[in-house]
C-alpha cells in the first residue's frame, strides 16, 4: 500500500463518518462538524492526489483547490452557525422540527 | 473590455461592491441599470455564437490545461440570455417591492438585497460560461451562498429554518460534487472539460464512480426527487423577486452543469440504465411534486412544488436523448430539453413575483384568499393565467413547444413510458394550475384592505409571463442558435489543444 | 414568409385577436369603446370573409407561412371548408356580440367577457384556417383556455364545478390529441392538410399505428364534438350565461371538434384510404349511437337549455357520420350540418336565454302560453325546432336529405334507420315546448312587457336574425354562395369527381 | 518502512478520532476533539508534502473553524438536555422502528465508503495532473512558488471568487442579523485578565507572523489566506478579551474591509483586459501585482474571518424586532 492509497483510503473513512455524522445527528451544530468531517475526507483525497503526481514539488493544481476548499468550508460553516443562532433566538431550539420534512 | 465573457462578469460583480459599499436611494436603480447591462453583454455573446460559432476565452491568458478557459455556445447563450432577461425584470420588481422601506439609518430588506442580488447575477453568468470543473464548484459555491443568504433575508422563523435546510443540503451536494471532481481529477489530471471530453472514453470504474459522486451532488442542487425536500420552504418562504430567481435559474444552474457534463464531456461513459435512471427519478419528482401542489394551502408553496415537478421534465431529457439503443443522440430531445428550461424558467419567474404581489397586497397568500382576485389585481391575474398555461405546456406557450419535442422524441425512440409521464404531468399541472386560477375567479369576498400595489410590480410579472408564451409564437431563432456547438464538442478554435 | 394573399387570413384573425387585447385593457365602465369595438371588428371580419370568399371562388390563393419550429411551419391557409366554417363563425359572432352586449347590460367583468370571448373567436378563426396539424393543435388548445374564464364567468359554485368538469375533459383531450399528432408528426413528417387526405402516400406501411393514431385523434377530437361517451362536460357546461352557451353550441366549441373530424378523415387520412382502413364504419357507429342517445336524453330534461344541450349532442353527431360515410353526398351532409346546426342551434339558445332573461322562464313546463306574451321569440324558437326535426324547407331539411342520400349511395341502409329515429326523437322533445307555448294557456300572469318590444332588441334582433337564416338557409338552398353551394365545392375537392 | 508506520499510526488516529467527534455525547468536548483533528490532518497535510495546507489548516480548518464551532457550543449545554428529551419523542414512523433512521445511514455511509475505495483503487498509480505545466510556466507567473503561482496566476479566477464566497458569506452573516456592522454584537463580559494581557502580547506577534507569511508566500510555503487566517485569529482573540476588534469598524469601514480583495482583482482584472484577457499580468509586473493582490486578501481575510466569528456568535441586531414587525406577516 502507496502513502497515496494509505491516505485515500482514510479520505473514503473520513466521508462515511462525517456523512453518517450528518444523517443521525440533529443538532445544527453537529450536522455542521459533519460536513466538516466530509470537508476533511474530499481534501486529503485531493492532497494525496497531489502526492502522487509529484515531481520536484507535489503538484500544486489540487493544494489550491484545497486552499479554496478550505476557505468555502470556513464561509459556509460560519454562516450556517449564524442561521443557527438566530434560528435559537427565534424557535428556542437549534434543531430543525422534523414534519416540515415531509411537506 | 473588447469580450463580452468580461462585460459579464465584471458588471455585475462591480456592481454587488458598489451597491454594498455606497449608502444612498439609488442603489436600486443602480442594479436596474446592472442587470440590463448584462442583458447587452449576454446578447452581444449570443450574436458573437450566432455569428461565428463557439467562443472562448483564457482567463489571464493561461491556456487550459493550467489556466481557466471560459466558453459559451448556444446553450450557455441562450441561458445567458434567460438569466439576465428574468433578473432584469425581477430588479424592476423589486424596485415596487422593497420601496415601502423608509432607507434610513437603520437595516432595510432592500438594502441589503442589492448587493446580494448582483452577486447572485454574477455567479449565474460565471457558471454558465465556465468550462472547468473546479471553476465550476466554485461557481455553485458562491450561488449557494448567495441564495441562502437572500432566503434568510425575509427573517422569522420559516425563512430562517428553510435556509438552514437549503444551506446544510447544498453544503453537502458541493462537497459530494467536489469528491467527484477530486477523483476526475486523480484520473485524468486535468480540469477543463474539453480536455476530459477528449481523455474520457469509458471503460475503467473510477470515473463511473466519481460522475456518480458529481451528479448525485447536482441532483441535489437541482432538487431531483428524492433530494428535493429542501426546495419548497426555501424558495416559498424567501422574498418574492429572490423566490423568482431561485426557482427559475439558480436550480437551472445545477442542472445545467448536470446536462454539459453528460452530454459534453461523458457521454460515452454514462450508459443506458444511467439515463433511464434519471428519467425515472425525473419522472417520481413530476407526480410527487405535482401531487403536493395539490395538496397545498399556501400559494406559494403550491408554486415551489411545482418546481420540484417542473425539474422532473429536464431529466427525461436524459433516456430520450440516446433512446434505448441507438447511439445518435437526438437534437429534439435536447431542444425540447433546453426549451423546456427556459419557458419554464420565464414561466416560473412570472408565477412567484405575483404571488409574491399578492402576497404583498393580501397579507397572505392562502389560496382560499385569493377569492376575488381578478377585480382586485386583474393584471397580476392575467399574468398568473398566462405563466399557468406556459406551466402546464398550453399552446402558444414554450413549454408547448418543448412538450411537442419531448413527445416526439419520446415517440421516435419508442419509449412510450415517457410519453405516459409527460401526459400526466401535464394533466396534473393543469390541475394545480386550475386550483389557483379558479381561486381566483371565484367572486368577491373581498378582504376589508388591500395593501396599494405599486404598478411596477404587476407589469413586471406579466412581462415575464408574456415572455413565456412569446418562446411559444416564434422557436426558430432559439432553436437556431441551440444547434451551435452541438453535437457537441467543447474544442474550439485557438482555446484549449 | 407572408405572401400577398397571405394577409387576408391574418388580418382576418387579426381582427377579433387585437380587439380582444385591446378589450383586456378597457376600463370597465367604457361601454361604448368596448361595444364600438365589438361590432365593428365583427363587422369588418365578415367583410374580410365574404372577400376570401368571393376571392376564393375566383381562384385567388391565400396562405401565410411563419416558420415555427424546426422543420415545422405555422401555416394559415384558405381553402374551401375552412371558409364554410369561418363564414359560420363570424357571422354568428356579430350576432353573439350584439346579444351579449344586451344580455350583460348592468353585470360585472364585462371587460373580461368581452375580452375572452373575442380571444375565442381568434382561435376558433385560427382552427379553421389552420393549414396544417400543428397549427390546429395551437389554435385548438388557445379555444380551452379562452373558453374556461367564459365558462365560470359568472363564478357560482355551479359554474366553478362546471368549469373543472369542462378543463378535464378538454385538457384530457388536448393532451391526447398532442400524443396523437406527434405521433403521427413521427411517421409521416409534418403534415398539412389536403383534399382528399395526404397519408395514403406518406405512411401507407404503418397501418395498425394509423389506426391507433387514427383512434386517439378522433378520441380527443371527440370530446369537444361531444360524441358519446366524451360528451359529459357539454350539458354541465350550460350554466354559463346565454352567449357563452351560443358560443360553446354553435360558434366554436363543439364546431372545432366537429371541424377537426373533417379535417381528420378528409384532409389527412383520406376517406377513401380510412376506409381501406376500416376506420369508418366504427365511426359511423358511435356517432349514430350519440345521435340516438343524445336524443333520448333530451325527451328527459325539463331543463330548457339542458334539452338544448342534450340536442346539441344527437345533433353535432350528424356531421360526424356524414364525415364516417364515403361519398360526396354524406360529405355535403355533414358539412352543411356543420352550418346549419350552428345557425339553428344558436337560434335556440338565443330563445332560451330571452325566455330567462325577460320572464325568468327555464323549464320546459313553465312555457305554457309563454308565445302569447314573447311571439317573436318564439316564432324564432319554434323556426329552430322544426328546422332540428328536419322539416322542410328549414335548414335542417337540407342536412339530413344529403345525409340520407348519401348513406345511400354508400349503402349503408340502416343509417336511414336511425336518421328516421332521430328525427321522430327530435319531434319528441322538440314539439311540446313548441306546442305549450303557442297552444296552452298561461299558469301565470307573466309580467308586461318593458316597451314596445317584447324584450330589448339587443336580444331579440340577434334571434329573430339567425331564424330566419335557418329559414333563408332551407329555402334559398339552391342560390350560389349559400352554405350548401359551399359545402359542394368542398365536396367535389374532398371527392374529385 | 518507518515512515509508512507513521502514516499508518497517523490516518488510524484520525480515523478514530474523527469517529470520536462525532460519538462525544458532550457538544464542547466534541469540537475540542474536531479542533485535534484538524491539527493532526496537519501533520498528514506535512506527510503528504503539502505545507500550504498544513499551515492553513492548522490556521483555518482546525483554528478558527474550532473556535467557531466552541463558541456555537457554549450556548447549547443547557438546552442540550431539553432538545435530547424532544427528540426521544420523536414524531412519525421514527416512533415506530427507533433504530432505523441510524442503521439506514450507517448502511448508506458505509456503501459510500465503499464506493468511494473502489473508485480509489481504481485511480492511475502513477502521476497524472499539471506538476509538469506549473513547472514549466512558473517562471512566467511572477513568483516562485508553485501554490501561489496557480492560485494567484494561472488560476487566479478562482481565487478571486473564492474571496467571493468568503465574502458572500460576511454579507450572509450581516443579513441574517439585520445589520451592517457588528456594533450591536454582545461584548464580552467574563473577560479574564490573562486573555486580555495574552491578548495584548500576541496581536504584534500575529502581526509579524501574518507579515512573515504574506512575504514568503512567493517563494515558499504560506501565503495571503494562510496570514489573514493568523490575524484573524488575534482579532478575535481581542474580542473575546473584550476589545471591540471588527465590531469597534463604522460600516463603512466594515464593508471597505470585507470588499477589499474582491474589489482589488475586479481592478486587477479591468487593467488586465487592456493588454489582453481578464486578470492578465505576466512576467515584469506580474510578482508586483501578486503581492499587492495578496495584500488585500490578508487583509480581508483578516477582516472577514473575525466577522464572521463575531456574527456566528452574536446577538441578533438591536433594531431587528423593528425591522421584523415591518415584514409581511407570514400564515404559517
Amino acid at each position: 500500500m502507496s502513502t497515496f492509497e494509505l491516505y485515500a483510503a482514510l479520505a473514503a473513512v473520513l466521508f462515511a463518518v462525517g456523512l453518517y455524522g450528518f444523517f443521525v445527528r440533529q443538532e445544527l451544530v453537529r450536522k455542521v462538524v459533519g460536513l466538516n468531517i466530509i470537508g476533511a475526507a474530499v481534501f486529503l483525497l485531493l492532497i494525496a492526489i497531489a502526492y502522487r503526481n509529484r515531481g520536484d514539488f507535489a503538484d500544486p493544481v489540487p493544494h489550491a483547490m484545497v486552499l479554496t476548499g478550505i476557505v468555502v468550508a470556513v464561509s459556509a460553516t460560519a454562516l450556517a452557525l449564524a442561521l443557527a443562532r438566530r434560528i435559537e433566538d427565534e424557535t428556542g431550539t437549534r434543531r430543525l422540527p422534523e414534519d416540515e420534512e415531509s411537506s | 473590455m473588447s469580450s463580452p465573457f468580461e462585460w459579464l462578469i465584471f458588471l455585475p460583480f462591480a456592481g454587488g461592491v458598489i451597491t454594498f459599499l455606497l449608502p444612498g436611494k439609488s442603489r436600486p436603480w443602480l442594479a436596474l441599470l446592472l442587470t440590463v447591462g448584462t442583458f447587452a453583454a449576454a446578447w452581444w455573446l449570443a450574436s458573437d455564437v450566432w455569428r461565428e460559432g463557439p467562443q472562448g476565452y483564457a482567463l489571464g491568458g493561461w491556456e487550459a490545461p493550467l489556466g481557466i478557459n471560459l466558453y459559451a455556445d448556444g446553450l450557455s447563450a441562450l441561458l445567458l440570455l434567460t438569466t439576465s432577461a428574468v433578473m432584469t425584470l425581477a430588479s424592476f420588481y423589486s424596485l415596487g417591492y422593497f420601496s415601502r422601506e423608509a432607507e434610513a439609518s437603520s437595516w432595510t430588506e432592500a438594502r441589503a438585497f442589492v448587493p446580494l442580488w448582483l452577486f447572485l447575477l454574477g455567479s449565474l453568468n460565471a457558471l454558465f460560461v465556465s468550462r472547468d470543473l473546479f471553476n465550476l464548484y466554485v461557481a455553485l459555491e458562491l450561488l449557494t451562498i448567495a441564495g441562502v443568504a437572500l432566503v434568510a433575508l425575509a427573517g422569522g422563523a420559516t425563512a430562517l429554518r428553510a435556509g438552514m435546510r437549503y444551506l446544510l443540503a447544498a453544503f453537502l451536494a458541493s462537497l459530494l460534487y467536489l469528491m467527484g471532481v477530486a477523483l476526475l481529477y486523480g484520473e485524468f489530471g486535468v480540469l477543463d472539460l474539453a480536455l476530459i471530453a477528449e481523455a474520457a472514453e469509458g471503460g475503467t470504474r473510477a470515473p463511473v464512480i466519481a460522475l456518480a459522486f458529481v451528479f448525485l451532488g447536482l441532483g441535489i442542487k437541482a432538487a431531483l426527487f428524492p433530494f428535493h425536500a429542501w426546495l419548497p420552504h426555501a424558495h416559498a418562504s424567501a422574498p418574492a423577486p429572490v423566490s423568482a430567481v431561485l426557482s427559475a435559474l439558480v436550480v437551472k444552474a445545477a442542472f445545467y452543469v448536470i446536462l454539459r457534463l453528460w452530454v459534453d464531456v461523458f457521454a460515452d461513459s454514462v450508459t443506458a440504465p444511467a439515463a433511464q435512471a434519471a428519467g425515472a427519478l425525473g419522472a417520481a419528482g413530476i407526480l410527487w411534486g405535482s401531487f403536493q401542489a395539490l395538496r397545498e394551502q399556501r400559494l406559494k408553496l403550491v408554486v415551489a412544488h411545482s418546481t420540484v415537478a417542473q425539474v422532473g421534465y429536464l431529466f427525461l431529457l436524459f433516456p430520450l436523448l440516446t433512446g434505448v439503443g441507438e447511439g445518435a443522440w437526438r437534437f429534439d430531445a435536447w431542444a425540447g430539453g433546453v426549451y423546456h428550461m427556459m419557458s419554464h424558467a420565464f414561466a416560473k419567474g412570472a408565477l412567484f413575483l405575483a404571488a409574491g404581489t399578492i402576497l404583498y397586497a393580501y397579507g397572505n397568500d392562502q389560496i382560499s384568499a385569493m377569492r376575488g382576485l381578478t377585480r382586485t389585481l386583474p393584471i397580476t391575474t392575467v399574468s398568473f393565467g398566462i405563466a399557468g398555461i406556459a406551466l402546464v405546456g398550453l399552446p402558444p406557450s414554450g413549454s408547448f413547444i418543448a412538450k411537442w419535442m419531448l413527445l416526439t422524441a419520446t415517440i421516435e425512440s419508442a419509449q412510450w413510458w415517457w410519453a405516459v409521464v409527460i401526459g400526466a404531468g401535464t394533466l396534473l399541472s393543469g390541475a394545480y394550475v386550475y386550483r389557483l386560477v379558479s381561486a381566483a375567479f371565484t367572486p368577491d369576498t373581498l378582504p376589508e384592505s388591500i395593501r396599494p400595489v405599486p404598478r411596477v410590480m404587476e407589469y413586471a410579472s406579466l412581462i415575464l409571463a408574456l415572455t413565456s408564451l412569446g418562446l411559444g409564437l416564434r422557436a426558430a431563432e432559439p432553436f437556431d442558435l441551440l444547434e451551435v456547438g452541438a453535437p457537441f464538442s467543447m474544442i474550439v478554435a485557438g482555446v484549449g489543444t | 414568409m407572408i405572401e400577398t394573399g397571405g394577409w387576408l387570413p391574418v388580418s382576418i384573425l387579426a381582427t377579433s385577436g387585437l380587439v380582444g387585447i385591446v378589450i383586456f385593457f378597457l376600463d370597465e365602465p367604457r361601454h361604448r369603446t368596448r361595444n364600438f369595438l365589438n361590432i365593428f371588428a365583427a363587422l369588418a371580419k365578415i367583410v374580410l370573409v365574404a372577400i376570401a370568399i368571393g376571392g376564393y371562388v375566383e381562384g385567388e390563393e391565400y396562405e401565410a407561412r411563419f416558420a415555427f419550429v424546426l422543420e415545422f411551419d405555422l401555416l394559415l391557409r384558405v381553402d374551401a371548408v375552412s371558409l364554410l366554417f369561418a363564414g359560420l363563425s363570424s357571422v354568428l359572432w356579430l350576432l353573439t356580440t350584439i346579444y351579449a352586449i344586451g344580455y350583460l347590460e348592468d353585470s360585472p367583468h364585462r371587460s373580461r367577457f368581452f375580452g375572452f370571448f373575442s380571444i375565442c373567436v381568434t382561435a376558433t378563426m385560427g382552427i379553421a384556417f389552420a393549414g396544417n396539424l400543428i397549427t390546429f393543435v395551437l389554435f385548438y388548445e388557445l379555444l380551452t383556455i379562452a373558453t374556461y374564464p367564459l365558462v365560470v364567468h359568472r363564478g357560482s359554485e355551479e359554474a366553478l364545478a362546471a368549469g373543472r368538469t369542462y378543463l378535464i375533459y378538454t385538457l384530457g383531450g388536448g393532451t391526447a390529441l398532442l400524443v396523437g399528432v406527434v405521433w403521427l408528426h413521427t411517421i409521416a413528417g409534418p403534415i398539412e392538410f389536403g383534399p382528399g387526405g395526404v397519408l395514403e402516400q406518406a405512411a401507407s406501411g404503418n397501418s395498425w399505428e394509423l389506426r391507433v393514431i387514427f383512434a386517439v385523434l378522433i378520441g380527443s377530437l371527440g370530446v369537444k364534438a361531444a360524441l358519446v361517451p366524451l360528451h359529459g362536460w357539454l350539458p354541465v357546461a350550460m350554466v354559463a350565461p346565454a352567449p357563452v352557451s351560443a358560443l360553446l353550441h354553435a360558434v366554436a366549441v363543439v364546431k372545432a371538434g366537429a371541424f377537426g373530424i373533417v379535417r381528420v378523415v378528409h384532409y389527412v387520412y383520406g376517406s377513401d384510404f380510412a376506409d381501406s382502413l376500416n376506420l369508418l364504419l366504427p365511426l359511423a357507429i358511435i356517432a349514430s349511437i350519440t345521435i340516438v342517445f343524445g336524443s333520448l336524453r333530451a325527451l328527459a330534461q325539463d331543463d330548457i337549455k339542458r334539452r338544448l344541450a342534450f340536442s346539441t349532442v344527437s345533433q353535432l353527431s350528424y356531421i360526424t357520420l356524414g364525415v364516417a360515410i364515403v361519398g360526396p353526398i354524406a360529405a355535403v351532409g355533414a358539412l352543411v350540418h356543420l352550418v346549419h346546426q350552428g345557425v339553428m342551434k344558436v337560434t335556440l339558445f338565443f330563445c332560451a336565454g330571452n325566455l330567462a332573461e325577460t320572464l325568468g322562464i327555464h323549464n320546459v313546463s313553465e312555457l305554457d302560453g309563454v308565445a302569447r306574451r314573447m311571439p317573436v321569440t318564439m316564432t324564432a324558437f319554434t323556426i329552430g325546432g322544426l328546422g332540428m326535426i328536419g322539416l322542410p324547407p328549414i335548414a335542417g331539411f337540407i342536412s339530413k336529405w344529403h345525409l340520407g342520400l348519401g348513406a345511400m349511395e354508400a349503402d349503408f341502409a340502416w343509417v336511414i334507420v336511425i336518421l328516421a329515429t332521430s328525427s321522430l326523437l327530435n319531434a319528441a322533445y322538440f314539439f311540446p315546448p313548441i306546442y305549450a307555448a303557442w297552444f296552452k294557456t298561461p299558469q301565470v300572469e307573466y309580467p308586461p312587457a318593458p316597451g314596445r318590444l317584447e324584450t330589448s332588441w339587443m336580444l331579440l334582433v340577434p334571434a329573430a336574425a339567425t331564424a330566419l337564416m335557418s329559414f333563408l338557409a332551407g329555402a334559398l338552398a339552391g342560390v350560389p354562395y349559400s352554405p350548401l353551394d359551399i359545402a359542394e365545392l368542398v365536396a367535389e375537392v374532398v371527392y374529385p369527381p | 518502512m518507518l515512515e509508512h508506520g507513521v502514516d499508518i499510526v497517523l490516518a488510524g488516529s484520525i480515523a478514530v478520532v474523527a469517529w470520536r467527534v462525532l460519538l462525544e455525547p458532550q457538544l464542547f468536548r466534541s469540537m475540542v476533539l474536531f479542533i485535534a483533528m484538524g491539527l493532526m490532518l496537519s501533520l498528514a497535510w506535512v506527510r503528504l508534502a503539502a505545507p500550504d495546507i498544513a499551515l492553513a489548516e492548522a490556521a483555518i480548518g482546525a483554528g478558527l473553524t474550532g473556535i467557531l464551532l466552541i463558541r456555537a457550543a457554549q450556548t447549547e449545554a443547557a438546552q442540550e438536555a431539553a432538545a435530547a428529551a424532544r427528540e426521544a419523542a420523536t414524531s412519525g414512523w421514527r416512533r415506530w422502528f427507533p433504530g432505523a433512521g441510524r442503521i439506514v445511514s450507517a448502511a448508506a455511509a458505509l456503501a459510500f465508503a465503499a464506493v468511494l475505495l473502489v473508485a480509489v483503487i481504481d485511480l492511475p498509480g502513477e502521476p497524472i495532473g499539471l506538476t509538469e505545466a506549473a513547472a514549466t510556466e512558473m517562471e512566467a507567473s511572477g513568483v516562485e512558488h508553485p501554490v501561489t503561482s496557480v492560485l494567484l496566476n494561472f488560476r487566479a479566477y478562482d481565487t478571486w471568487l473564492e474571496v467571493g464566497v468568503l465574502l458572500l458569506a460576511a454579507m450572509g452573516v450581516l443579513a441574517i442579523h439585520r445589520t451592517y456592522n457588528l456594533r450591536s454584537t454582545r461584548s464580552e463580559e467574563h473577560t479574564m485578565l490573562v486573555l486580555t494581557w495574552l491578548a495584548r502580547i500576541i496581536l504584534p506577534l500575529a502581526v509579524l507572523i501574518a507579515g512573515y507569511l504574506y512575504w514568503s508566500g512567493t517563494h515558499q510555503p504560506g501565503g495571503a489566506f494562510q496570514a489573514g487566517a493568523i490575524l484573524a485569529a488575534a482579532l478575535v482573540l481581542m474580542q473575546l478579551a473584550g476589545f471591540r476588534g471588527v465590531s469597534g469598524l463604522s460600516t463603512l469601514w466594515l464593508g471597505a474591509g470585507l470588499m477589499l480583495s474582491f474589489a482589488a482583482f475586479l481592478a486587477v482584472g479591468f487593467i488586465g483586459t487592456f493588454e489582453g484577457e481578464f486578470l492578465r499580468y505576466r512576467h515584469a509586473t506580474g510578482e508586483l501585482i501578486i503581492l499587492a493582490l495578496e495584500l488585500t486578501i490578508v487583509v480581508s481575510t483578516a477582516v472577514t474571518l473575525a466577522a464572521l466569528f463575531a456574527g456566528a456568535g452574536s446577538q441578533s441586531g438591536d433594531d431587528s424586532d423593528a425591522v421584523r414587525a415591518r415584514t409581511p406577516p407570514e400564515s404559517l
